[in-house]
């Protein structure tokens, strides 16, 4: 912990950057937090705790402001920042990316390239508990997988705090605000949430990094994360594209082969 | 108004009894690790064991997506189905928290500040809150703190506190807790003269809430909300789970020639909310939406409807993605 | 959920590219073969274009039945359009299928400007399809949101 | 409030034998929007079209929908007819009621109630058309030409010869490229040569045709009528405006062992050399890799002899911008050849050689003066034996394909051979013979009955020398299924042609596709042979899969018309069914975020980077922009752009959005 203390405050004291993104104690867990002077950086924690994706606040504007800012990055913060860059989102010069190793060695990487590498090692797997649910959704008939996600869908009211803690929900103006033509009913109803969480899927087609920031979000824990997460596991093998590693010049739906394999058209 | 004690037999004779007289009936109900309010037909169903549930109940009375109205277009007539108050069941809210309770006040403030809404007063009406005292509270709870407390009434048509013999102490507050006490008269007895103040949760007194008002009326330029709101990420849980938040987009259902004319929820932590046509947009960025939250709950609430907008449930602390604490907060502000 | 659907008539709505299918149906009409009234085309111009939220939108509007249909591969007007859409089909299938909504509902097909015969058999198949397997009230039930009593709590 | 005219046809009895006509056009008059509706007995008549643009006229109407036949087969028509109403064009749709609905359904309700849907469809989406201008794009009427082979020689002459500025590029020191290099040309027997230069002197001389050779693409940039080429012109150490070609300085060069090229290696030439005597321009060029002065810093004995003091010694490329419209490439194939065939021992023994250099053996201008003779020890082979499908159609091999013109010059060759060696005995390896085309097949029965060429079908395994002798193993797969093998003095292989060295590089600078051999791809494959995917790029010749002579000039003046047709006009006009990406009021500018997915998905190349700059010209933000000369309206990025910041004139969302709800609200 001191090692990454050291490593902001120094980065911060000689002006390297104007900020770090880290995270500190919160109430119950380790919580995002902004460093703006070298003081402030004692402030930070490093544990396996920190499960916000802290990518997301790189494509803040207002957050980031002009200057050089650095991120202590998780793996899944790591991807979630290949996969930004992938889209344009990110000017590598403006940013210090850091991470931190096991016995608390703190990584600072020199470029994007570095990264790739590194995260290259680390295998994006379904826990068991997401796996189970998985399979016990496969094992159902559809009407009851139906049923399931209605249910589930029931629950939600619409805060989007799924899309607000996505480092990939970066649109001015995301699909549901858009109302020339109203995809999707703005209100919080079974139909109009399912309607949103398959738009999201989609969106997230071939660009998901799978960190799951999605469904710890979500304040009444529909396990949402499932969606892109199993279509991540169906088509990166379909498309060729490695789960959590972002795929260069486009994404599953951007791009094709002129060999792709379906069963179903006539 | 008068207080009575009843057994543990007596409250499931009195819950039976109300569920027969053909309310609709909503209490806590412990599905998919989470405790919600559910419409249920039995006590067994309740939740015993949860500090609060992660939706406040004001759903019952101010749903997240309703009606205004409904209407038809026929060759150049317009037919017109306004929304009807008798459609409205009667609703008993019950094992409802005083926090919850309390909310019903600044929510009714609301609707009826500048325009009396035809709809909120016809759920309210018809909605009788069975409140249990809180003998359990967490970190994030600070009732005590925004004039509430774990015993407190406000907002309460009837309180129990509940005894270690299962059975409770109950408070009749108004005429309509009155009559869901009368569909089992029978099953109340005689006040015990217990102190109830032995049964409710310690929820310690963390700010002032009037040095807070007072603070926040010079505070708008502060840089405490840029500091404070920096991780915020602009979704609408905390103003969801709310049981005070009563911001709401109205929309238009239409297919073709007929249509409804909805209202459902909406949420000033959105960066579109107050984005104008012409493309500006007064809060632009996440700390001015932060500071109205805060300021309309702790400042301009009190000033306009003399009632504040918190009852300090901390149900927006729990559901936050990223651990806006608002005790935590509004502790500092006080503090400043 | 499917008895006496002998006077269920279906809702079909098809989605065809310009250039090969919509061409395709003309030759059918040209060579006066006969199909039932079900299905209604709506045109556009390649596969590629057909946004997923249009299928989704027709069953919640109340078609029991979708066809989309467009070149076969290699043939795109635009070269690579069906590629595209075929991609997003095997996506788009592949979610459908997870969260339990009907994939039997959605008839995909590659129909050139020569297939009218082709065209033909297709909507009648699917015509047949569906109404073996019924109106599709489970997916419309949940449209009517507002009538779910308690959908709130 | 749109006021909308809806006009039923019942074209003649097509439609009404079906459809209730008069009931379409009386209902559609209740539906929001629908300000007048009529039926008439033929539509797209003059009385019919007159009464479309009266009422357009008497009811002010905004949109029109015709419920007739096909689009495909009137939208024109009537899109012309609202035009000379006033009405802009593309505010008039069409219903299908016949192909789609009268003529494939029975008489009765439902037929009728369909009808009336389909009109409703297009009347929901009509609401939400918008008047569109065409698209004008200015042209600059010069074309690049890349590849100076017959192709690009055709291609330019035709262009020039339309009054067209053209610019040919030709990478080697002359133009002529492969047919300049071979003998006889089937099915013919003519003199490749002697019908070829001619061509290449006329390019020489035409005034509207600027040659540059040893010159490559350098960069390409801009779209259809609008290219800005960067040219490389390779440094030739030979100013040709000095040179008179007089020859003395390759003649005195001490490098004299340089393989040459022309002669497909069997030949030598020097240093600083004309590729060939009837090269064009027929003046040397210094090849710097094999050059004394370059290589050790002194010789400098062409500039000796040099009468007029051409030599440039430290001459470096250069890069020449043009502006161009359209662009022919014509880049043509090569063939497969050294160390591609150890089993025939090709490059391992001397007299196994392929097709090309038998080509230069039989020319009269070539290393043996047109006798042939083993390149080993310049005896007359008395046996021969050529193998067709060397490479080609051989899955092992990686060429599927087959290479075309092998068939027919095989044919060619052993006539040849039979012709100038009379006793010789030659036989030839095939799998089958394809000789589709005018006196193809006749030419091959020549070869066989006439010349009597011994044909055997069947593969050969290998081919290995024993004592002076090549042995040819094969098996007879038609007749005995036997082992054949034949001692030859001399193998000729009809190795495969595959396309140019540095065809993939080229294509990716100018962003057309290519197949998995790098042969460029046409833009479809029936109807479109000499277009490629991007607009105003064509192909012709051996660049798009190996053909023959006729073939690829038939080509090059296909593309050669196409780029004469796009030069006709001063401005290309084009239907403004494309894709646009939305703006809106700032501080956003547009929801476009700049992901530039939609790049990765479109077809044509059509999204570029637009960069929105602040007052202070500070760049606010990256968004994509549609470049409306390249896109084609397929409308892939619009059902792609996550935040539907992009979409398609004439297919909008709105539109289509309407379209399918209409048809399901009742």
């Amino acid at each position: 912990m001191d090692k990454l203390r050291e490593k902001a405050a120094a980065l911060l004291a000689d002006g390297t950057v104007t900020m770090v993104l880290g995270y500190e104690e919160g109430t119950n867990k380790p919580r995002p937090v902004f460093c703006h002077t070298a003081e402030q950086a004692s402030k930070l924690v490093y544990s396996s705790q920190c499960i916000n994706n802290l990518a997301v606040y790189l494509t803040k504007k207002e957050i980031m402001g002009t200057g050089k800012v650095a991120i202590i990055a998780t793996i899944p913060t790591l991807r979630s920042i290949l996969q930004l860059s992938v889209e344009n989102q990110l000017n590598e010069d403006n940013l210090v990316v850091i991470t931190v190793m096991d016995k608390d060695e703190v990584k600072q990487f020199a470029n994007f390239a570095e990264i790739e590498a590194y995260i290259a090692d680390f295998q994006l797997k379904l826990d068991g508990k997401e796996q189970e649910i998985i399979n016990k959704l496969e094992g159902m008939s559809r009407e009851e997988r139906f049923k399931f996600w209605m249910e589930e869908m029931s629950h939600c009211f619409k805060c989007y705090a799924c899309r607000a803690a996505c480092p990939l929900c970066y649109c001015t103006k995301c699909i549901v605000e858009e109302n020339r033509p109203q995809w999707i009913n703005p209100w919080a109803a079974p139909l109009a949430n399912m309607e949103w969480q398959i738009n999201r899927a989609m969106h997230m087609a071939g660009r998901c990094t799978g960190c799951g920031a999605c469904g710890d979000a979500c304040p009444v824990g529909i396990p949402i994360h499932l969606l892109t997460r199993k279509m991540m596991e169906d088509l990166a093998p379909e498309f060729g594209f490695t789960p959590g590693q972002p795929s260069k010049n486009g994404n599953a739906l951007s791009t094709w082969k002129a060999d792709d394999k379906e069963n179903f058209i006539r | 108004m008068e207080t009575k004690y009843i057994s543990k037999n007596g409250l499931n004779e009195w819950f039976s009894q109300i569920v027969k007289s053909g309310k609709r009936v909503y209490a806590p109900v412990e599905e998919r690790g989470k405790v919600e309010f559910k419409k249920v037909q039995a006590l067994s169903e309740v939740a015993e064991e949860y500090i609060q549930t992660t939706q406040s109940i004001k759903s019952a009375v101010f749903p997240r997506a309703e009606v205004l109205f409904s209407y038809e277009k026929e060759n150049g007539q317009v037919k017109v189905d306004d929304f009807n108050p008798d459609t409205v069941k009667e609703t008993v809210l019950w094992k409802v928290h005083p926090c919850d309770a309390a909310g019903f006040k600044p929510l009714t403030a609301i609707f009826n500040w500048d325009y009396t809404d035809k709809l909120y007063n016809a759920h309210l009406e018809k909605t009788t809150l069975v409140t249990f005292s809180c003998a359990k509270a967490d970190k994030s709870c600070f009732c005590t703190s925004v004039n509430g407390g774990p015993g407190n009434t406000t907002g309460s048509d009837v309180l129990l506190t509940m005894l270690p013999d299962g059975g409770a102490i109950v408070e009749i507050l108004t005429p309509k807790g009155e009559a869901l006490v009368q569909l089992a008269a029978s099953a109340f007895e005689k006040d015990k003269g217990e102190d109830k103040s032995k049964y409710l949760a310690d929820v310690p007194l963390t700010f002032d809430l009037e040095e807070v008002r007072a603070r926040l009326a010079t505070a708008f330029d502060s840089p405490v909300w840029k500091e404070q709101s920096e991780r915020c990420i602009g979704c609408g849980a905390c103003a969801f789970v709310c049981p005070t938040c009563a911001c709401f987009d109205i929309q238009e259902d239409a297919h073709g020639s007929k249509g409804k004319r909805i209202r459902c929820w909406d949420s000033c932590g959105f960066s579109l909310f107050t984005l104008h046509t012409s493309g500006h947009n007064p809060r632009a960025v996440q700390s001015q939406r932060w500071r109205q939250r805060i300021l309309h709950k702790f400042s301009y609430m009190p000033d306009r409807l003399s009632v504040f907008g918190c009852t300090g449930c901390g149900r927006c602390s729990r559901a936050c993605p990223v651990d806006m604490n608002i005790l935590e907060h509004i502790t500092s502000i006080s503090k400043k | 959920m499917n008895n006496n659907n002998s006077e269920f008539e279906p809702k079909i709505v098809a989605f065809v590219c310009n250039w090969c299918t919509y061409a395709g149906a003309d030759l059918t009409g040209t060579s006066r073969l006969k199909y039932a009234t079900n299905v209604k085309i709506v045109r556009f111009p390649c596969t590629g274009r057909i946004d997923f939220m249009l299928l989704l939108k027709a069953f919640a509007q109340g078609a029991d039945g979708v066809i989309v249909s467009g070149c076969h591969p290699n043939d795109c007007h635009y070269t690579s359009g069906n590629f595209h859409a075929r991609r997003r089909w095997i996506t788009f299938r592949g979610l459908l299928d997870f969260m339990g909504i009907d994939i039997r509902r959605i008839q995909y097909s590659w129909v050139s400007a020569a297939e009218g015969a082709k065209w033909a058999d297709i909507v009648n198949t699917t015509v047949a399809n569906i109404r073996e397997l019924g109106p599709y009230t489970e997916y419309q039930k949940v449209a009517d949101y507002l009538d779910k009593e308690d959908y709130n709590g | 409030m749109s006021k909308i005219g809806v006009f039923i046809c019942h074209c003649g009895e097509n439609i009404s034998a079906t459809v209730d006509c008069e009931k379409v056009a009386q209902d559609i008059r209740k539906v929001e929007g629908v300000e007048y509706a009529i039926d008439y007995k033929y539509m797209c008549s003059d009385p019919g079209q007159t009464l479309i643009k009266d009422a357009i006229k008497e009811h002010h109407l905004d949109g029109v929908v015709v419920g007739s036949c096909s689009p495909r087969m009137h939208e024109p028509t009537f899109r012309k007819a609202c035009a000379e109403a006033g009405l802009n064009p593309f505010l008039c749709e069409m219903a299908n009621l016949r192909e789609h609905c009268s003529w494939v359904h029975e008489k009765g309700e439902a037929t009728t109630e369909k009808a009336f849907d389909l009109v409703k469809m297009l009347v929901e989406k009509v609401k939400r058309n918008k008047p569109l201008d065409s698209i004008k794009v200015p042209i600059t009427k010069k074309a690049l030409v890349i590849g100076g082979g017959i192709a690009g020689i055709q291609a330019s002459l035709d262009i020039a010869n339309t009054g067209h500025q053209v610019i040919l590029i030709e990478k080697d020191p002359s133009i002529g490229g492969h047919m300049s290099q071979l003998s006889e040309t089937f099915p013919t027997l003519d003199c490749s040569q002697c019908i070829l230069t001619p061509r290449m002197v006329e390019v020489a001389q035409h005034p509207n045709i600027t040659l540059y050779t040893y010159a490559e693409l350098d960069s390409l940039e801009g779209f259809i009528g609008n290219f800005t080429a960067k040219i490389r012109l390779k440094a030739k150490s030979v100013d040709h405006k000095k040179c008179t070609g007089c020859g003395a300085c390759f003649q005195k060069c001490p490098q004299k062992r340089i393989p040459s090229e022309f002669n497909a290696g069997l030949g030598t030439r020097t240093a600083i050399y004309v590729p060939f005597p009837q090269a064009v321009p027929n003046k040397p060029v210094i090849d710097r890799e094999h050059c004394n002065y370059y290589k050790r810093g002194k010789c400098k004995i062409c500039e000796a002899t040099c009468p007029t003091g051409a030599i440039e010694w430290d001459k470096e490329d250069e890069i020449l911008t043009e502006q161009v419209g359209a662009i022919v490439v014509t880049t043509g194939f090569n063939v497969k050849g050294a160390d591609f065939f150890p089993e025939y021992g090709y490059g391992q023994y001397k007299d196994v050689i392929t097709g090309l250099q038998f080509e230069r053996l039989a020319s009269a201008s070539g290393p043996t003066l047109g006798e042939i003779r083993r390149p080993s020890d310049g005896t007359i082979p008395k046996k021969i034996v050529f193998i067709a499908c060397a490479g080609s159609r051989d899955e092992a091999k990686g060429i599927p394909y087959c290479s075309k013109i092998c068939c027919m010059y095989t044919a060619k060759h052993a006539m040849l051979y039979q012709h100038k060696v009379h006793d010789g005995e030659s036989t030839v390896f095939y799998m089958d013979i394809r000789a589709g085309g005018k006196n193809y097949e006749e030419f091959v029965r020549r070869a066989i009955e006439e010349d009597h060429v011994n044909y055997v079908r069947g593969r050969v395994a290998r081919v290995y020398e024993k004592n002076g002798k090549l042995i040819v193993k094969g098996v007879d797969t038609l007749l005995s299924g036997e082992q054949v093998e034949i001692e030859a003095d001399m193998v000729v292989l009809a190795t495969a042609g595959v396309s140019n060295c540095g065809a993939e590089q080229l294509a990716q600078k100018m962003h057309i596709s290519y197949d998995p051999y790098h042969f460029f791809a046409e833009a479809h494959p029936k109807l479109k042979p000499v277009e490629t995917n991007t607009a105003g790029i064509f192909l012709a010749g051996a660049c798009q899969a190996p053909k023959d002579i006729p073939e690829t000039v038939g080509m090059a003046s296909g593309a050669a018309v196409k780029v004469a047709g796009l030069f006709s006009n001063n401005e290309l006009v084009r239907e403004p069914l494309i894709a646009v990406v939305n703006r809106s009021a700032p501080p956003v500018f547009s929801t476009c975020v700049g992901c530039f997915m939609c790049q990765t998905a479109c077809p044509y190349n059509a999204i570029e980077r637009e960069e929105i700059k602040g007052r202070d010209g500070k760049v606010i933000k990256t968004v994509a922009k549609v470049n409306p000369g390249l896109c084609q309206g397929c409308g892939t990025c619009v059902a792609f752009c996550r935040s539907k910041s992009i979409d398609i004139q004439g297919y909008s969302n709105e539109q289509m959005f309407a379209e399918v709800m209409s048809l399901l609200n009742h």
